[in-house]
């Protein structure tokens, strides 16, 4: 465009004016972009604008072999990748009416629970990041790429594991593998009075996350939000205790929850997760030795694998909430179709418009991160 | 065999007469020719399914004779021959045990295998015999030369004796 | 609530048929009129609240849609997939079905999801327009007779590799053989192997039997 | 880059100019700011090497927001057609001299989306590319080793003509509008001027104009302050 | 772990807590690439000498990324199932999954620990690689993932299959093998990955990934119909095919205990599982409408000349097939015993073809009954396909006695329902899968008559080695009692009082020469004598080429004492085609081949 045909026209007389944030925007999480309607700073409405992430997830699995899904599934959230391959792996088991062995289990709790460790710690830096506060991401992501080691050490890649597969997992723990996970615990312990002092107790901090984005439970429950979410506005729900899957009903975790349900109860809420987490892993240390067995369930060679005619909706809880697939089979070497349910799908579009209604114009980019929203499973 | 050693008695004499490595190879050279002869003169009157055995016997005959005349008018004869006694090839008599017939009118291949078999395995012997006698040096390495030529002829016979008799082997 | 109960409350819709999977998982099959029905009925008298999702799948050789809703029950703990089988409808004249919009919030994404991915224009939803989708411009991709591999094929270009060692095997008379977009076939059907490939390995086949054999040189 | 092309600029006198360039390509090698935009997924290799753990900065190579202040482009990874739009968008914000990094497979062949009927598949047919890093996703480390490559070929300029193909999008402007014009449409146009910036630049040449520059001019409309968006 | 309480106000104090990170080592980590861990997915390898070319790498992955080259330098071989195609991956699809490296069927594709490869702009050939022993960069690299027990996707191991005991079988000529059921078949054909080196290396190119596919869906008409399009002989190659498909299959190609798929079971339980009206619904599909009035006359009921006749009848020509015998079958009948191939399988595969319109004419031996030239003067083309129907003799001494006996006319014998002489004691010379018929046959026999098995087989070639009969034989042969020694050559039949009381063989000290080619040698110190009853020869089979009559003989092109053909199995005489073990050597597979390809000529010159 030539800025010769540049023409400015003057608006009407209203105070409001519609600004973007995103998709190019530091305040926004991943590629994601958020309409607003201001009046001063204060927000009147806002629209999220999703689909930059769009890749057409559901229309590709229906082209794939049942098992080439297992590479591509947990792209669709990158923050938190392992729950999308278990959630995947479980439906399809429970179309074909095998179960994972015991051992492969443990393991894919131990995986899950791993990944929410990691998924957590960059949700912290992100949500300081937001406020202002830059060290805090510093010392997450750093924290993190421990746990991506571990990840690198026992499924072979760093953020994508692509280490299930219906019926199982892939490859055996390395040697020594327990002991490395028992002294990356023992650090992520010792960092806890670090973290507290440095964001949780924060009073810089805790004024600008107290009352932020504040959902009742009412209010929750009819926007369908889940996970962390849900638990901080307290109502103590969680797919890993109510619906379980796995081995969770064989371990000893608290289901931590705040009464406020606004940024503050949120990261809260996260943090105790994240301890439960460990507690959950040293558990798993101790028993894992003791469960030998296969990892894998035979399936036939996979490229000619039909799996029988079915349907299965399998839940997990991911780091962000309720995670769910729902799988149809027709009795083909592909999926009839897939569906992925993100949890973020719930709360990056109909609770941040709700919460943003009346927020204040800087407060927007906290409360999207105070969700721990995914854009990519909103677009998929 | 006994039969064919007389057969061949005539020769043996005519060889043994023969003093220097040029006449022997005379004599050799003529006998491989009377072979040659035979087998050409054989084509026509078997069936033209087989001819080609005839036919390579009467080719290889004729191979065996330009050698010996080559080797005859070669001024290097000596070092050839000494050459070639350095790695005798053996007998390893696999067809030892198969029976002499007759060449009838109408021979099949199998037969006239047999009996070419049983002419380089005598004139095998013949040579290496006349050798043993033979005092040593020229006139000896000659004869066990000629030895050698006719056992190596004789294995490359045996070894196409078993493509063609004992194909099929693997059946269904 | 137990089984029987939640049997005696859905038996109400007309035309129920009720699977009961696994402890936390019932199937329910209703006719499309009684659905909304089915979805009030549970969620006033058996607090199935949490509308989890709500799928499409696109049955194109029965021209049906079936819509699945997936509702959660914190109190019950248990789970209820209710399908229902909608006409496919046509280009001209799209599947239309009724928003549940009134009853479950989130609907409305749902909904839009669908709309925008099979074009069934929910009634009484209230945003039925473009949402992810908002830069395309050709028919709901989801549908099966989108056949997004031969679009692609048509649309994109791909890189024209050229690498010495690709140069050096074309040179000495090898090269690309087989392709990857050879060995694939539209479908549900298996990755057979092309004919190309097929009659070029049969070729060398041939062409080996008949060094084997040794006849004619 | 096929074939060289001939800029319509004059002869450079000053024989003092090339010690100053050779100067400016140094500091500038040293001092690197890269938009901070996560196109794909493989942005979540950024956040290490950015942080603590792998530090960027030991390379004087910082996160910047803004589009027209930063030096680099990183492409993470598959960029949907939505995302195009907006990345070419930023991209001619960004001042020159400017740099993209291509990141994971996605950006050079389509990747694992190549199926996918949402994302562009040859990111240097949108705009040119001066390096790529391997990788699905490539780990913070392949990341430096990409971006200490991009400071070498800055650094280098001069010998090997690497570090400048920024240039390409104003030499061969049409090409570049040919191909996007071919995802979004004949009336795709842009805030940013990009011939007038070729004068400016002195980076002219024949094939900055063509049929697809005609139809730019021929779809142009004014475009007013509160539609400033993109369809 | 410490409560947060949501009512607190925190303190702004409490961030300084953090100064005290100034005495603490920093978490930053040296310039450049680390060490990756031991089971990292990084750059591909590939070694070329264990690669196949089977392909399976590329139908695994999931973008698409990996393209088939052929490498000339490599040498193909289709029978035992090599191919000179290696992969190449395009990094500008691959996702690093891994799942390429867990199907190789060879183990031959794996990842190393590198990973870092950047290019400039104008540099993406790069992006496509070939692997070879060394990675993208040729730097040799430790391993990364490479395949384990637990992350091999293949089922290495066949399905067993059910035989009946040596006990229960020995004293009848029942089916041995009990065949699969639909259970373990449909898990047998899932092992397939579908890469067509069985395809390949068949002689009559049956489609064995497609049935296979077929049996595992359980659609096993389907299967049939695919068999049908390339064999109709299909029972009995399901059950006594010398299967090079399972010696190619690309499973069979891998490290340790890897069992090729069974696929000539497969196609065995798949053709028994069928009903013959069905399958003679299948067969008659894609036959010519309209009569071509052309008529063609076949000498020879065996596999060959049934599957021209077959051929050609559906391309609506009229085709006569003469046999001499009372049946049709040829070697497949005369030749194999029926607790191999039981008869009504190969009557069920006659019936069938017959069924399409093939007229064969019994008891007619040409030659004798009618000439050649008449059939020339009846027919527009004629086939020869008359086998090896003639039994070699080793001509050793005393091999004239008459109870010196040739395998195959024994062997003929038995199925005809002729009375066979058996003897207390025998004793076979052989070792080919012709030898270990007749010494299974005739210990059956001597179960029947005696109660008792006394067959010794003697060969020439070395047990493990060099022997030629399937080891399946062998190993059936030694449960069955028969005593096997090897490495002995025959010296002479011994006769007493004009009557035969044994063989003297000796033993043989190597067999091949340094080239490969036979080259037996023997010591002669090492005499052994068998006693026997009656010697039986199985050394070799010759085709009665006499029936041709002189003229035609003469007038024929001979290649090394066979009919010589061109590739279509066409003779140097314009009307007469030939085909099968004749001109092929035997084998039931390479016959059907051969009909196949006769027919294709010989319509083809119809039509001219």
């Amino acid at each position: 465009m030539r800025p010769e045909n540049y023409q400015a026209v003057k608006l009407g007389d209203s105070n409001e004016y519609e600004i973007f944030i995103g998709p190019n925007h530091p305040g926004i999480e991943g590629n994601y972009a958020f309409r607003l309607m201001l009046d001063g700073d204060i927000v009147v409405s806002g629209k999220a604008d999703a689909g930059y992430l769009h890749r057409g997830f559901e229309k590709l699995m229906e082209g794939r072999l049942w098992i080439q899904n297992l590479a591509i599934v947990p792209r669709i959230c990158v923050p938190d990748p392992a729950p999308m391959e278990v959630a995947y792996s479980m439906a399809v088991e429970e179309i074909m009416g095998i179960e994972a062995p015991i051992r492969a289990q443990w393991i894919r709790t131990m995986q899950l629970e791993l990944s929410r460790v990691a998924a957590h710690l960059f949700t912290f830096g992100g949500h300081a990041a937001t406020t202002g506060m830059y060290t805090p991401m510093f010392w997450g992501v750093a924290d993190r790429d421990l746990v991506l080691d571990l990840f690198e050490d026992f499924t072979g890649g760093r953020v994508y594991s692509i280490y299930n597969i219906p019926g199982g997992v892939r490859r055996e723990l390395p040697p020594e593998f327990l002991q490395k996970l028992s002294n990356l615990l023992d650090y992520l312990e010792s960092r806890q009075n670090d973290y507290d002092n440095l964001l949780f107790t924060n009073q810089v901090f805790v004024e600008r996350a107290k009352g932020c984005g504040a959902l009742t439970q009412s209010q929750a429950l009819e926007l369908s939000v889940t996970g962390p979410n849900l638990r901080a506005c307290g109502l103590a729900y969680d797919v890993r205790r109510d619906d379980p899957y796995l081995v969770y009903d064989e371990l000893e975790f608290d289901i931590p929850r705040q009464k406020h349900g606004d940024a503050y109860s949120r990261i809260l809420v996260r943090r105790d997760e994240l301890f439960q987490s460990i507690r959950i892993l040293r558990q798993i240390i101790e028993r894992l030795p003791s469960i030998k067995g296969k990892i894998r369930t035979p399936i036939p060679n996979p490229l000619s694998w039909n799996v029988r005619k079915g349907e299965a909706y399998a839940r997990v809880e991911s780091s962000k909430g309720e995670l769910a697939y729902y799988v149809v089979s027709d009795g083909g070497d592909k999926p009839y179709r897939v569906h992925v349910r993100g949890p973020s799908s719930m709360h990056a579009v109909q609770t941040l418009e709700f919460l943003a209604k009346g927020a204040r114009l800087e407060d927007v980019a906290q409360i999207m991160f105070s969700l721990d929203a995914c854009p990519p499973e909103v677009d998929r | 065999m006994s039969k064919h050693k007389e057969g061949h008695s005539k020769s043996y004499e005519k060889l043994k007469s023969k003093t220097t490595l040029k006449e022997i190879l005379d004599v050799a050279v003529s006998f491989e020719k009377t072979a040659r002869d035979f087998y050409t003169a054989m084509i026509p009157k078997v069936s033209k399914n087989i001819r080609y055995i005839v036919e390579e016997l009467a080719e290889e005959e004729q191979q065996h004779y330009d050698l010996f005349l080559s080797l005859k008018n070669d001024p290097y004869v000596q070092t050839q021959l000494d050459e070639r006694i350095k790695t005798p090839t053996e007998n390893h008599k696999f067809s030892d045990y198969v029976q002499l017939l007759d060449l009838g009118d109408n021979p099949d291949d199998q037969t006239i295998l047999q009996y070419a078999l049983a002419r380089e395995d005598a004139a095998m012997k013949q040579y290496q015999d006349l050798a043993d006698n033979a005092p040593e040096g020229e006139l000896q390495d000659t004869f066990r030369f000629l030895a050698i030529e006719e056992a190596e002829h004789k294995l490359e016979l045996e070894k196409k004796y078993y493509e063609i008799i004992h194909s099929g082997g693997p059946g269904n | 609530m137990n089984k029987v109960q939640i049997d005696e409350i859905l038996n109400k819709v007309n035309g129920i048929k009720i699977t009961h999977k696994r402890k936390t998982r019932i199937r329910v099959d209703v006719d499309a009129d009684s659905l909304p029905t089915l979805l009030e009925l549970i969620k006033g008298r058996a607090s199935y609240i949490h509308l989890s999702a709500i799928t499409c799948v696109d049955w194109i050789a029965d021209n049906q849609f079936e819509l699945v809703y997936h509702v959660w029950s914190y109190e019950e703990k248990c789970l209820i997939s209710a399908h229902t089988r909608i006409d496919r409808g046509s280009e001209k004249n799209p599947a239309k079905y009724i928003s549940v919009y009134d009853l479950f919030k989130p609907a409305d994404f749902f909904e839009r999801d669908i709309f925008e991915m099979y074009g069934v224009t929910f009634i009484g939803s209230p945003r039925m327009e473009k949402f992810i989708l908002t830069e395309w411009n050709g028919v709901p991709p989801m549908l099966k007779d989108f056949d997004a591999e031969a679009y692609v094929q048509e649309t994109f270009k791909w890189t024209d590799y050229n690498p010495d060692w690709l140069q050096e095997l074309t040179d000495q008379g090898g090269g690309i053989a087989v392709k990857p977009e050879d060995i694939r076939t539209a479908g549900n059907t298996h990755n057979m192997s092309t004919h190309r490939e097929r009659d070029k390995a049969k070729a060398a086949a041939v062409k080996a039997n008949d060094k084997m054999q040794g006849w004619k040189q | 880059m096929k074939k060289e092309l001939k800029i319509k600029q004059k002869e450079r006198t000053n024989p003092l100019a090339h010690v100053f360039d050779d100067f400016i390509r140094f500091c500038q090698s040293k001092s690197l700011f890269m938009l901070h935009y996560c196109t794909g997924c493989g942005a979540i290799e950024l956040p290490p090497a950015m942080t603590s753990r792998f530090d960027m900065e030991r390379l004087g190579i910082q996160p910047m927001v803004t589009p027209r202040q930063a030096d680099i482009l990183l492409i993470t990874g598959y960029v949907s057609i939505k995302t195009l739009k907006r990345v070419i968008l930023t991209y001619e914000q960004m001042q020159s001299p400017k740099y993209v990094i291509g990141i994971c497979s996605c950006t050079v062949n389509g990747g694992m989306y190549w199926q996918s009927y949402a994302t562009a598949k040859k990111l240097n047919e949108y705009m040119p590319v001066d390096v790529y890093i391997a990788g699905c996703m490539p780990r913070p480390e392949a990341v430096m080793a990409g971006l200490q490559r991009l400071k070498d070929n800055i650094r280098n300029d001069k010998k090997e003509h690497k570090g400048s193909a920024w240039k390409d999008y104003f030499k061969r402007y049409d090409y570049y509008l040919g191909n996007q014009q071919a995802l979004f449409g004949e009336d795709w146009q842009t805030p940013t001027d990009i011939i007038a910036e070729a004068k400016l630049y002195g980076l002219e040449t024949e094939e900055t104009y063509g049929k697809h520059t005609k139809l730019l001019e021929k779809h142009q409309t004014p475009l007013l302050p509160q539609e400033m968006r993109i369809k | 772990m410490k409560k947060i309480n949501y009512n607190d106000k925190g303190s702004i104090l409490n961030p300084l807590k953090n100064l005290q990170f100034y005495a603490r080592k920093p978490v930053t980590e040296p310039l450049g690439p680390r060490d990756a861990s031991a089971s990292y997915r990084g750059f591909h390898i590939n070694d070329l000498n264990k690669c196949i070319g089977c392909s399976s790498c590329q139908k695994i992955c999931d973008n698409a990324a990996i393209t088939m080259v052929e490498v000339p330098s490599i040498k193909e071989d289709a029978a035992k199932g090599l191919r000179n195609l290696r992969p190449a991956i395009d990094y500008g699809r691959c996702c690093w999954c891994a799942l390429c490296v867990d199907i190789c069927p060879t183990s031959a594709i794996e990842m190393t620990r590198e990973y870092v490869h950047t290019c400039d702009g104008d540099e993406t050939d790069s992006y496509f690689i070939f692997p070879k022993e060394t990675g993208i960069h040729g730097d040799s690299f430790e391993k990364g993932w490479t395949k384990t027990e637990d992350s091999d996707l293949l089922d290495r191991i066949r399905r067993p299959m059910g035989e009946m005991l040596s006990e229960a079988r020995i004293d009848n000529f029942d089916e041995i093998v009990d065949g699969f059921t639909l259970e373990m078949a449909v898990q047998e054909a899932s092992r397939c990955v579908d890469c067509g080196l069985c395809e390949d290396a068949c002689p009559a190119h049956m489609h064995a990934p497609n049935y296979i596919r077929s049996i595992y869906e359980g659609n096993l008409e389907q299967a049939v119909e695919w068999m049908y399009e390339t064999n109709p002989f299909s029972h009995v190659c399901g059950r006594v095919c010398t299967h090079i498909c399972e010696t190619a299959c690309s499973l069979g190609h891998g490290e340790g205990e890897s069992d090729p798929i069974a696929i000539r079971w497969l196609k065995r339980f798949a053709m028994d599982n069928v009903s013959k009206t069905k399958i003679k619904q299948i067969a008659r599909k894609g036959k010519a409408r309209k009569k071509s009035g052309k008529s063609i006359a076949v000498v020879g009921a065996g596999p060959a000349g049934l599957t021209a006749a077959f051929d050609l009848v559906k391309k609506g020509h009229k085709v006569t097939v003469y046999e001499s015998l009372p049946k049709a079958g040829g070697m497949t009948r005369y030749g194999i015993p029926n607790y191999r191939l039981p008869e009504d399988r190969l009557d069920q595969d006659i019936e069938v073809i017959q069924s399409v319109g093939v007229d064969i004419k019994y008891n007619v031996k040409v030659g004798t009954d009618i000439s050649m030239a008449q059939l020339y003067k009846d027919n527009h083309a004629v086939v020869m396909a008359i086998g090896l129907q003639m039994g070699r003799s080793t001509r050793i001494k005393g091999s004239d006695h008459k109870m010196v006996v040739k395998a195959v006319d024994l062997l003929r014998m038995i199925p005809k329902g002729d009375k066979v002489n058996v003897p207390k004691s025998a004793v076979v010379i052989g070792g080919g899968n012709v030898a270990m018929d007749i010494a299974r046959s005739m210990a059956r026999l001597q179960q029947q008559k005696y109660g008792e098995v006394n067959i010794t087989l003697t060969a020439l070639e070395q047990l493990g080695k060099t022997f030629l009969a399937d080891d399946e034989e062998v190993k059936e042969s030694l449960e069955e009692g028969i005593s096997i020694l090897d490495a002995r050559g025959p010296k002479q039949c011994v006769i007493k009082n004009n009557k035969l009381v044994g063989l003297e063989t000796v033993k043989v000290i190597s067999i091949f020469d340094a080239q490969g080619r036979f080259a037996p040698k023997y010591d002669e110190e090492d005499l052994q004598f068998h006693q026997a009853d009656m010697v039986i020869e199985a050394i070799g089979q010759m085709s009665d080429v006499s029936i041709l009559g002189e003229e035609l003989t003469e007038e024929l092109e001979w290649n090394r004492g066979r009919i010589q053909i061109d590739e279509n199995g066409h003779t140097s005489v314009e009307w007469l085609w030939s085909a099968g073990d004749m001109v092929k050597g035997p084998d039931v597979i390479n016959a059907v081949a051969d009909g196949h390809r006769v027919a294709k000529d010989i319509d083809r010159f119809l039509n001219k």
